[in-house]
């Protein structure tokens, strides 16, 4: 029902989705987010994710739990990758099922807006002329 | 009691390491964990914020440590 | 930078993916509709979809440049099944790529929910016990 | 004039086929046209509700319908 991994290789974006639907399910909405070449018009050249792994994974088990004790959802997966990524490389895939269509974009909009503030994991940018951990700094 | 202190992220480069240790008098909170670790590594305090978890969960400054938790600095998250 | 497709044939819903996935996108939203297997209760055997096609065309179009106008969007990809369809089977896909996932998920939600108001396509259920145009009684 | 309109979904069940061809006075109206095909086929009022369409655009009653017209009837639509 749910299926939560913290993952050093690529992940598999076809076979996130084929998790989640089932034949109950009509409407089905999933998140992608990948590693953009650019940030505030500086080139990036690559991303590092460091995660603390296993509390990592209870964090999104929590947001998991509240996001299907509100809505109606079917399945939930969450892939979130680790280590070094190039640019155009899948870094997180958040995918929900649902009877109906509501559930599945509000549940799944729910996921990706909390991991982003409650689930410990880092993001270091690389650029041409430095490094920066992600949110650390004013 | 010592206690050791598992660093991620920014904290990693603050304490050279990905972990430190405090030696703490016995019964300590997380609070007196956090003000001793900003006199010890000032650039803590430069952070935007950061909290403690203990055991995996994310502690409020009142909680009592024993040297058998799991102790971790978490900086910011920037996941996703 | 825009595609949509009618289609007799499945759809390749990891091909809409690749297809919107670019270099400076970093949030990529994606709904998939599914036929469910049941409706108000009722055992769906299959759904049978209908299109004006010239018009069903114009009209996701004019949708898809109403959502580009509004939100900065990178790139569009609508493939929407016709003819005969399996209960599991995929009937929409709706995959939107932009910088910030707020545009994405914002432009996605509103492209499936105007498509189903304005263009002009239909549903056909069918029942152990008889069939139904969607939508069309009171 | 006679004007040829296409059916689809529910309104090819209600006109027998995926077609159906009105005689309408010359510079007669989509308004016109709509009170027409009513009043030949009476389960069009069962509807919730219909639009008629002329070359692949939505159109309000009052649009003056010519001969070279491609005209549909555009059953409440049940997409996605």
């Amino acid at each position: 029902m749910v299926e939560i991994l913290l993952t050093a290789q690529p992940i598999d974006v076809p076979n996130c989705i084929n998790e989640v639907m089932l034949p109950e399910s009509g409407g089905i909405d999933v998140f992608i987010g990948t590693v953009r070449n650019a940030t505030k018009g500086k080139n990036v050249l690559r991303l590092e994710f460091e995660a603390y792994q296993p509390m990592a994974v209870s964090e999104i088990e929590k947001i998991v739990v509240q996001a299907m004790a509100q809505w109606p959802l079917h399945r939930v997966v969450v892939h979130h990758r680790t280590g070094v990524l190039q640019v155009g490389e899948v870094a997180v895939v958040i995918a929900v099922s649902a009877a109906h269509r509501d559930a599945a974009f509000t549940a799944c909009r729910y996921i990706i807006d909390t991991l982003k503030q409650t689930v410990p994991i880092w993001k270091k940018e690389v650029f041409e002329d430095g490094e920066v951990w992600v949110a650390a700094h004013p | 009691m010592e206690v050791s202190i598992l660093a991620f992220g920014i904290a990693k480069d603050i304490f050279s390491g990905p972990a430190t240790s405090m030696v703490l008098s016995r019964g300590a909170t997380v609070g007196e964990l956090k003000a001793a670790l900003e006199l010890k590594y000032s650039r803590l305090g430069l952070l935007v914020s950061y909290m403690i978890a203990v055991n995996n969960e994310y502690a409020q400054d009142d909680l009592v440590i024993s040297e058998r938790d799991e102790i971790a600095i978490i900086p910011p998250v920037s996941g996703g």
